[in-house]
């Protein structure tokens, strides 16, 4: 399969992450959204690094981007279950106290 | 006699407007320590510059008697101030301003007069004024005045004498108003408007003036008398004998100074009001010397003038010497009838320069000057006795009560009438002569109407002058009732008195004056009606010699002279005398009731007793449109300027903004609007600033979808 | 392995901060959170200790490290003022007694590593290392932000951030991953230059086809720094986290954290479209990319401004005037030459400078006051008439008047811009700068304007101390220019070819 | 030479004020001493630079000092005078030093009063003599929040709001001057006022080293330049429409503010326009001569009008100055010689004489507390050395001949009638409405407030006292000295103003 | 079920048919291979954003990581995609079911017009800027593909050798350090941290939206 095809299905992750962030009023969906855009990313650098001889980079970028997807998700989720106490709501468009 | 010396003349010239100074420097900031207030200080001194104008001014009249030439410019022999720039400018060039004095034989009799009028106001006030609270202010300001009047006569440029001229208009202001700092003055409310009045309405002439400075030095580059007289023959000349266009106009608005400074029809309007001021101000202020200025500008300005100015000058005077003397024969206020008088008779002078007669309206500008300062002065001797009435009405029979005064005031009453052997009737008899030559040699409809204008205003002076005379000494005294309830408390004498010896011996002087100051007749009197040897303002001051020969004497025939000379000789003496008559019949032998010939004449009467309602046109057409303009204008300035400017752009929404959070609770009404616009403006960003994560995400991306699609499409 | 020493030596000031803030927190669990001013003063000689590396080092040439790690002035910039304001933030956070009742272990651990974050994040031409450095920085900050527990807006505030933050990053990581695609490399220097890799392709051959690829993946990569930065449309988080996180925390994110993102932002662009040996068609490019950063700036500095207007709270002032200027030095970055580019470092510097002082003076009043509002300021300005001088000089810094080190920075900024073709955007900040007087004068109105206050002020020399010689060096700065000016030039390294 | 008499006479102030700064607060009889000093010494080395030390025969800058300062941009620490800037200085020096005794019955903060006046000279001081563009700037910003805060904090009950209009405006003309002045540094590479008008004057200053030519929102370089510049400082003048914040800052501000307002603030419009933009951009003056001319003459007729239909004493003298400096503007706009001078010389008159109305309106507010004009009335019969000082003051104003603006107002008058433009004659011709209006507007304050029926409240108002009297006098005796010896003046300032004027290529006279 | 599921499983089998049989046909058992874990990708991640139970679009994240991985296997990425199965799968999920518990459901918030709105603008955006790329890209391509081998070893070399990768990976340590004590901090309850801050004096709280 050629690179375009990796880059269609990291296009179509893509925007469903975005999705999942803005339209579902749960706050874990964005959390989830944000790990789809990652993964989304993950494809491509995985795809180029085959694709453009081999090289060792974009296989390695991918794995930090796991790295750091695990620490996000680990300090989303606590910041989340904060809120989630402090609120008593998961709908994040209820935590709108700070605003104009 | 004496000769003009160079050496000593100037310095002695230069002393004449610098003692009055002095005395007004030091009498302000003395006067505590003065004796007396310092009066006497003032007075002397004032005797020393009369005794300097007059000892000058004989040094012209000998060499006018002599036929020689009397033209002195300091800048020639004596001195040049560059005014200016004194150093990297030369004294000759058009931006600097030089002072010189100028000498010739009108400003030396000019001088003379002012000198003379000035010691016997002075003196006349030191008995007048006696008491007032604000004593030693009035001599200061009065000498200031002097000095301004004085340099006004010796300056030999245009733009210093338009100094002075605003100078004496200022200290006409303060003298008018003299009476607007003493509350317990009866006539303190009318003097603060009068002030005011009369400074803004000679503000108007005198913006005139200037805008004909301005052009007349923008075409000729400088403001020197003698320069513009010849520059101007010059240009004329170049024109073929014609004035150009602009001459006519900048004449225009010279003629305009005159207008207003001699309240001549329409801005004089000022001048009856300006009888508030104490009687020693009007007498010289108002009556001879202040008045006088704007006829001497013309006289100063006559080779300048194109035959249109003079005819608008002509038609003006003329109009105003009879406008006013019909106005004049209704006045009840003793100081009124004099006012409009004095406005009369300067229609006379500003008609005479029209006509060509510039000698001859500056003579009637002298012989006035005493008369009309004496008249004033009984009147003011005559209030005085009355303490404080005006109104004739409420006089009468004051004769037996003043005879000093009744006395100067009939020789001043006839000289003004125009009755033989009295100054006046030289002067007058000469301007009617001016104007009947002129219809007989231009026809031209100015001078018909000044033919026709100037005799009947002088049967009306005639009349109105003895109106005032009858009704004030003749007759039995009708003031007693008044004060009898009126002013119990004043415990004043309620019998009319006699003034003390300052004022009677000021009003015996310049009553001399104006019985003998039109022609020495005593000195011959073969010739009692000058018909042979001209008086000696005449023989001193000519038409060639007052503009160092460049304008010629204009040619007229011996017949024509001759027969003008008759005419006017005859009808001058027959309305003097008929206007005597006439104020007789009405007001003396009661053969006429007045009131009848009031009820006769109907609205006629009561628009001349209005003064034919000018001040309240001036009222609704100028006034009132200029204040409402003004608030009009402040309203547009503070809603709408303010807020053009700060609609620019955004700076009035955040003004809004600013001024909202200033006056929390929207106290001042400009901002009272601020709420809303915050509320509109602010929505933008409040729009997107919700609170909600997910819009915020929302948002960000189409921001950045739409950066991108303008990154791809562009 | 002496050279391998030598690398060490080079990024010895990451390896004493990482080492000191595992000491500060473990330091903090030993002393059970009784002793704070020590933790304070350990975090504060770990700092120092950083501070003096770096400064011995300062005259190096630039050198890349363990291949991806670059050493050089434009870091060295960055790193000494981060440095500066961290140790600032520290400062503030001893002197805030409110702020004692939390873990100040975790609190220095994390400010020390989000400093560790920033200087990976300014000091490399390597993508791979930037994330690494921009994620610790943003985790880190994400937790700060939220670091009073209990308070509900402070937890408000962490959770918008990080749920902006994952998803800008996110986007971030998408563009850097096409970018690869289209370069084939990682690193920077490598991308804008011609194809000498042996690859099929490059910027310069994408851009020669077409440009439109190159435009996704730039402005998804600049999304990621446009949160940094807080410019339009991506700084939806800054009022609101500002407003919420603790008052130190704000500062660190107002003046460190967005001053990294633009070392990052400007050693991204400078290294894909300006370096010097790019093709004339990056360039070119590059001058576009500038007209996208030139509109946002405009965009940004407006909307900083007027929403700052209408502020009420100093705090959340301070945030949109944070925006604004974010707005401003885009506007040397938008030039997208080396004059604006340093003209922007000036800026930052003076950035430094001016916010530190704001906020430390909010920090200071919240203390006295209890509250955020403008209002509350009210006549404090005879109570505490040292503080409130200094910040009046604050402020006119912010607004960018002389003499201070605020309206140099401007000036260069707008002969910057000027140059480079963009008259009509210095037009816009110059006359943005006088909209953000309105706001900037109400605090100065507040203090002075109005009677004297009956609050008292706790006499706290050295909060005022500081405040003082921050705002002294507003003024002397502004006065005294050039060393400050030669510096942000010396160090705009970044651009040369290696 | 090398003297640095001119960097005393900016600085000595700030040594002032850091003097008071480190004086208690409560020590309010040093610092006001303090204050009198570090005002006089200025105002001694002022006189002698007017009377000893300036060649008033020699063109060009004089008394130069001149060292780098930011080398990087080539700023430089710059100074001079010449004729045009000298009378200013001056002005500023005394005004100054009469303000500190002006102000001694304020009663609030007076350290920080007096240590905002001290900065505020420092910085009017050093516009006047800056020659260097960027240190013009930086003096000119200086000014404004000294100002800002002493009308903010001592006005009047809506000070904030006069106090922000005063700076937001001052300021958004001050960024378009900003945005001019780095347009010519990249046009020109050089900051120097001198050069950059020799520049002009030689046609370099094209905008040819800027991208598109200079061009700015579809105006050509010397088109913008000029209007960015010409604003900034009409802003300052100011000039009608951008004067609304006058009438505020002005009711608003102490007295002694107010003086310093009239007196020295609006005529740094005036100066700024002389000095660095006219000579810089004399394409686009020439240009639009004619528009300044017509803003002039709408702002002497406008201005005297909206005074008229004042009811505030203070508004009404405020508007006064619009009127006022409308014959400056009308003086420039002429290009001729004498316009020059004249508007030169009505800048240093109205300084004088608007100085002390406020004075006098300041005497009557501190006594009465009001200044509502029909709440007046026979005041003088109270205060008869009060009226005698105000009647000079108004007279002065009205520009009576024997006061300075008498002079000054016929020299630009007949400056601009005889521009080579014959549109000026009309101009002129309207503007001298204004003279008649600017009569009656005072003549009725002075009848409504000091003549008439004393106002009974008022019976028991004590007479100017010696101290107000030392503010006025000096004021009032030049009014009337520069009436009477305009040359004081006029022989210093005119070899500049004619260097200026050939160089606009204006009409040189005589 | 309801009528909007059932369309959406209808869908989301012809997306499966579509991608399975376009794989297979264009290039034979890679593509069929990959049409799987294509779909498993993009499916999984449809499904994430369509389920109402939060629950069930956390396990079908499940599927899009499990695909995700099988991609990377496509690619001879082998240790990356057991890093995928071991982190993403073992790890982020995990934490995001224990999030699933610990918070209250909500099965009203999803709201249909809103995702179908949402997916026609991101989708539409998203191909419509993939066409606007696909005309005119020139990746960054080599001619060959290597040969697909096991590349586990070269990453551990370079991740521990004193190569490039040294200081990313002791950073990615500190990151990790943060994260956990950041996480730790956050999550961990001290009495006290849940009283009302005195000094901010919040409000009653705010739930749900109007």
């Amino acid at each position: 399969m050629g690179v375009g095809a990796y880059l269609a299905v990291s296009a179509a992750l893509f925007a469903l992450g975005i999705v999942a962030i803005v339209v579902r009023r749960n706050v874990l969906y964005v959390l989830m959204g944000i790990e789809m855009i990652l993964n989304a990313a993950n494809i491509n650098f995985v795809a180029f690094s085959r694709h453009n001889g081999g090289r060792l980079d974009g296989q390695m970028f991918a794995i930090f981007v796991i790295i750091l997807a695990a620490a996000e998700a680990a300090v989303a989720l606590a910041i989340v279950l904060n809120v989630v106490q402090l609120f008593d709501s998961v709908n994040p468009g209820g935590v709108d106290q700070l605003r104009d | 006699m004496p000769r003009f010396d160079p050496a000593t003349d100037w310095k002695l010239l230069l002393a004449v407007p610098a003692i009055p100074l002095a005395g007004f420097v030091v009498n302000l900031f003395l006067e505590r320590s003065l004796p007396r207030k310092g009066d006497w200080l003032l007075t002397g001194g004032m005797f020393v510059v009369m005794a300097i104008a007059l000892w000058m001014a004989a040094k012209a009249i000998a060499a006018g008697f002599a036929g020689e030439e009397f033209f002195h410019q300091s800048r020639q022999d004596g001195f040049a101030w560059s005014w200016l720039y004194q150093t990297g400018k030369s004294p000759d060039s058009p931006l600097n301003l030089t002072a010189g004095i100028l000498y010739d034989n009108l400003g030396a009799a000019m001088l003379a007069v002012v000198g003379v009028v000035s010691f016997f106001v002075h003196l006349f006030s030191i008995g007048y004024m006696k008491g007032d609270r604000r004593y030693h202010i009035f001599f200061a300001n009065i000498s200031l005045f002097t000095f301004a009047m004085l340099g006004l006569v010796l300056s030999d440029n245009l733009l210093i004498f338009f100094v002075f001229w605003e100078l004496m208009g200022l200290m006409s202001y303060l003298l008018i108003g003299h009476f607007a700092h003493d509350p317990g003055h009866p006539r303190n409310l009318f003097a603060t408007s009068a002030c005011k009045k009369a400074f803004l309405t000679t503000r108007v002439g005198d913006t005139c003036l200037l805008v004909g400075m301005m052009i007349f030095y923008w075409k000729f580059q400088t403001l020197q008398f003698t320069e513009l007289w010849r520059l101007a023959q010059e240009e004329v000349a170049r024109h073929g004998g014609y004035y150009p266009t602009w001459m006519t106009v900048a004449g225009l608005f010279i003629f305009g100074g005159t207008v207003g400074k001699s309240a001549q029809f329409p801005l004089h309007i000022w001048l009856p009001d300006a009888m508030e001021g104490p009687t020693p101000v009007s007498a010289m202020i108002h009556a001879a010397t202040m008045v006088a200025a704007g006829v001497f500008l013309l006289g100063r300005t006559f080779p300048l003038m194109s035959p249109e100015v003079l005819a608008v000058v002509t038609v003006v005077g003329s109009f105003t010497a009879l406008f006013a003397a019909t106005i004049g024969t209704t006045v009840n206020d003793i100081k009124g009838v004099l006012a409009y008088s004095t406005i009369s008779q300067l229609g006379f002078m500003v008609a005479a320069c029209g006509l060509g007669g510039v000698v001859f309206g500056m003579f009637h500008m002298v012989t006035h000057a005493f008369f009309k300062a004496c008249l004033f002065l009984c009147a003011g001797s005559v209030i005085h006795g009355c303490h404080h009435e005006q109104d004739m009405r409420r006089m009468g029979g004051l004769r037996k009560f003043m005879p000093v005064t009744f006395a100067c005031m009939l020789a001043s009453t006839l000289a003004i009438a125009g009755i033989p052997l009295f100054s006046g009737f030289y002067s007058k008899d000469e301007i009617i002569k001016t104007a009947f030559e002129r219809s007989l040699t231009h026809f031209e409809g100015a001078s018909f109407f000044a033919a026709l204008a100037l005799p009947a205003a002088a049967l009306l002076t005639a009349f109105y002058m003895f109106r005032l005379m009858f009704m004030t000494f003749f007759g039995a005294y009708r003031g007693a009732e008044a004060h009898g309830h009126g002013h119990e408390d004043h415990g004043h004498a309620h019998v009319p008195h006699e003034s003390p010896w300052p004022i009677t011996v000021a009003l015996c002087g310049l009553a001399l004056l104006g019985i003998l100051g039109g022609h020495f007749w005593l000195a011959a009197p073969g010739d009692p009606l000058a018909s042979h040897t001209p008086p000696w303002f005449l023989r001193m001051v000519s038409l060639e010699r007052l503009y160092g020969g460049l304008v010629a004497e204009p040619h007229v025939s011996e017949h024509v002279e001759h027969q003008a000379h008759g005419l006017a000789l005859s009808i001058s003496l027959g309305v003097a005398l008929a206007g005597l008559l006439i104020a007789f019949l009405l007001y003396q032998a009661r053969k006429i009731d007045p009131a009848r010939i009031v009820r006769a004449l109907g609205g006629v009467y009561h628009t001349v007793a209005n003064k034919y309602w000018i001040d309240e046109i001036v009222n609704a057409t100028v006034v009132r449109p200029t204040i409402g303009l003004a608030l009009a204008q402040k309203w547009f300035d503070e809603n709408v300027v303010d807020g053009i400017v700060n609609g620019l752009g955004i700076l009035n929404r955040t003004l809004g903004f600013v001024s909202a959070w200033f006056d929390l609770k929207g106290v001042d009404g400009a901002v009272n609007g601020v709420g809303a616009t915050t509320q509109a403006f602010g929505s933008v960003a409040r729009l997107f600033q919700t609170g909600r994560i997910q819009q915020y995400v929302t948002f960000a991306v189409a921001g950045g979808l739409l950066l991108a699609a303008w990154l791809i499409l562009s | 392995m002496d050279a391998y020493l030598d690398q060490l030596g080079s990024i010895a000031p990451e390896i004493t901060l990482t080492v000191f803030s595992l000491i500060v927190l473990v330091q903090d669990l030993i002393q059970k959170g009784r002793n704070s001013d020590a933790v304070g003063g350990v975090t504060l000689l770990g700092l120092s200790i950083a501070f003096f590396q770096l400064l011995s080092h300062a005259g190096d040439p630039s050198r890349t490290v363990f291949g991806m790690v670059v050493v050089d002035h434009f870091a060295g910039f960055f790193k000494l003022f981060t440095l500066a304001a961290v140790a600032a933030v520290v400062f503030f956070v001893m002197s805030d007694r409110r702020e004692r009742k939390h873990g100040v272990g975790e609190y220095y651990f994390l400010i020390l590593g989000a400093a560790v974050g920033i200087f990976f994040m300014v000091g490399t031409n390597n993508l791979l290392l930037l994330m690494l450095g921009l994620e610790l920085l943003s985790l880190a900050s994400y937790s700060l932000a939220g670091f009073h527990k209990g308070s509900r807006k402070s937890a408000e505030a962490s959770m918008k951030y990080v749920i902006f933050g994952g998803m800008s990053t996110g986007v971030m990581l998408y563009g850097i991953s096409l970018l690869y695609g289209l370069t084939g490399t990682l690193d920077l220097t490598a991308m804008g230059a011609s194809a000498g890799s042996g690859l099929a392709s490059s910027l310069a051959a994408q851009l020669h086809a077409s440009p439109v690829p190159v435009a996704i993946a730039v402005v998804l990569v600049l999304a990621g720094f446009a949160y940094k930065v807080s410019a339009v449309p991506f700084h939806f988080w800054t009022p609101d986290v500002y407003e919420g996180a603790p008052t130190p925390v704000t500062t660190f994110l107002a003046v460190a954290s967005k001053a990294a993102g633009f070392g990052a932002l400007l050693r991204f662009l400078g290294g894909l479209f300006m370096r010097s040996g790019v093709g004339a068609d990056v360039l070119q490019y590059g001058a576009r990319i500038g007209l996208l950063v030139a509109i946002l700036s405009a965009i940004t500095m407006t909307l900083g401004n007027f929403a700052a207007l209408r502020q009420q709270s100093l705090k959340r002032m301070l945030a949109y005037s944070s925006i604004a200027h974010a707005g401003y030095v885009l506007l040397g970055v938008a030039t997208m030459t080396g004059a604006g580019f340093s003209a922007a470092m000036y800026y930052l510097a003076a950035y430094y400078l001016m916010n530190l002082g704001a906020f430390g003076f909010l920090l200071y009043f919240e203390g006295i006051t209890g509250s955020e509002d403008v209002d509350s300021l009210k006549g404090m300005g005879w109570k505490a008439p040292a503080v409130s001088v200094a910040m009046v000089a604050f402020l006119i810094s912010l607004t960018g008047l002389p003499p201070t080190v605020g309206f140099y920075g401007k000036y260069l900024l707008f002969v910057a811009g000027w140059n480079a073709n963009l008259g009509w955007l210095v037009l816009v900040a110059a006359l943005n700068s006088v909209v953000s007087l309105f706001y900037y004068l109400r605090v100065a109105k507040a203090l002075f304007l109005t009677d004297e206050s009956s609050k008292s002020a706790a006499p706290q020399p050295l909060f005022v101390g500081f405040l003082v010689l921050l705002g002294a060096a507003t003024v002397a700065l502004g006065i005294y220019i050039q060393p400050l000016q030669s510096w942000a030039e010396r160090s705009l390294d970044i651009l040369a070819r290696t | 030479m090398h003297t640095h008499i001119l960097t005393w006479i900016t600085f000595v102030p700030l040594i002032g004020m850091a003097v008071i700064l480190c004086l208690p607060r409560n020590a309010t009889a040093a610092i006001k001493g303090v204050s009198l000093v570090a005002t006089f010494i200025p105002l001694v080395l002022a006189t002698q630079v007017y009377f000893g030390m300036f060649d008033k025969t020699a063109s060009g800058f004089q008394l130069v000092e001149r060292a780098s300062w930011i080398a990087g941009i080539k700023a430089q620490y710059f100074m001079g005078i010449d004729g045009i800037s000298l009378s200013l200085v001056w002005l500023t020096t005394l005004l100054l030093f009469i303000a500190v005794p002006a102000s001694f019955n304020i009663e609030k903060a007076q350290k920080s009063y007096y240590a905002l006046l001290m900065l505020l000279e420092v910085g009017i001081t050093g516009v006047f003599v800056s020659l260097d563009f960027f240190l013009f700037y930086v003096f000119w910003e200086i000014m404004l929040l000294p100002m800002y805060f002493l009308i903010g904090i001592w006005g009047g009950p809506r000070r904030e709001y006069a106090a922000i209009k005063f700076f937001l405006y001052t300021l958004a003309g001050s960024v378009l001057m900003l945005v001019a002045v780095v347009a010519l540094r990249i046009d020109s590479g050089s900051f120097s006022i001198p050069d950059l008008i020799s520049m002009a004057h030689a046609g370099r200053l094209t905008g040819e080293h800027l991208p598109y030519g200079g061009m700015l929102v579809g105006m050509k370089f010397a088109t913008w330049v000029f209007w960015f510049l010409f604003v900034a400082f009409a802003i300052k003048v100011p000039v009608v429409p951008f004067h609304t914040w006058l009438p505020d800052a002005h009711v608003q501000a102490p007295t002694p503010i107010s003086v310093i307002l009239a007196g020295i603030l609006l005529k740094l419009g005036g100066y700024g326009m002389m000095r660095a933009c006219f000579p810089i951009v004399p394409g686009a003056f020439h240009e639009f001569a004619f528009v300044l001319g017509v803003l002039g003459v709408t702002s002497i007729v406008y201005g005297s009008f909206v005074a008229l239909g004042q009811t505030d004493f203070k508004r009404m003298i405020a508007y006064s100055s619009v009127g006022h400096m409308g014959y400056v503007l009308l003086g420039f706009a002429a290009l001729t010689e004498q316009g020059m001078n004249g508007a030169a010389l009505q800048m240093f008159n109205h300084g004088t004489s608007s100085a002390a109305c406020f004075l006098v309106v300041g005497v009557l507010y501190d006594r009465a507390h009001h200044r509502d004009l029909n709440g007046f009335g026979g005041i003088s019969q109270v205060m008869p050395r009060y009226w005698a000082l105000s009647t000079v003051a108004f007279f002065a104003s009205i520009g009576l001949p024997g006061m300075g603006g008498f002079i000054s107002e016929w020299m630009t008058l007949v400056g601009a009638f005889q521009s080579g433009d014959p549109r000026f004659r009309i101009l002129v011709l309207i503007s001298t409405i204004g003279i008649v209006i600017t009569a009656a507007y005072l003549l009725w304050a002075m009848q409504r407030v000091f003549l008439g029926k004393l106002n009974e409240k008022y019976k028991d108002l004590p007479d100017i006292s010696f101290r107000e009297v030392f503010s006025q006098a000096p004021l009032l005796f030049l009014c009337i000295l520069l009436g009477v010896f305009p040359f004081l003046l006029l022989d210093w300032m005119s070899v500049s103003v004619r260097g200026l004027v050939s160089m606009l290529g204006g009409i040189l006279q005589g | 079920m309801e009528r909007s599921s059932k369309v959406f499983y209808a869908l989301l089998a012809l997306l499966a048919l579509a991608l399975i049989g376009g794989g297979l046909g264009a290039a034979g058992g890679e593509g069929l291979a990959f049409g799987l874990f294509a779909f498993l990708t993009v499916g999984g991640g449809l499904m994430c954003v369509f389920e109402r139970s939060v629950v069930r679009s956390a396990f079908s994240l499940l599927a899009t990581f499990s695909g995700t991985a099988g991609l990377f296997l496509l690619l001879g990425a082998d240790f990356l995609a057991m890093a995928q199965i071991l982190i993403y799968v073992g790890g982020i999920l995990a934490l995001i079911l224990f999030g699933v518990m610990l918070t209250p459901p909500d099965l009203t918030e999803r709201r249909l017009p809103r995702v179908v709105t949402g997916l026609v603008l991101v989708g539409g955006a998203v191909a419509w800027i993939g066409f606007q790329v696909r005309a005119s890209v020139v990746w960054a391509t080599a001619e060959t593909l290597p040969p697909l081998e096991s590349n586990a070893r070269r990453i551990g070399v370079g991740f521990l050798a004193a190569g490039q990768y040294v200081v990313p990976f002791e950073l990615a340590a500190v990151v990790l350090t943060v994260a956990l004590v950041a996480a730790v901090y956050i999550a961990r309850r001290k009495k006290s941290d849940l009283e009302p801050d005195a000094v901010e004096g919040d409000p009653a709280p705010r739930t749900g939206e109007p």
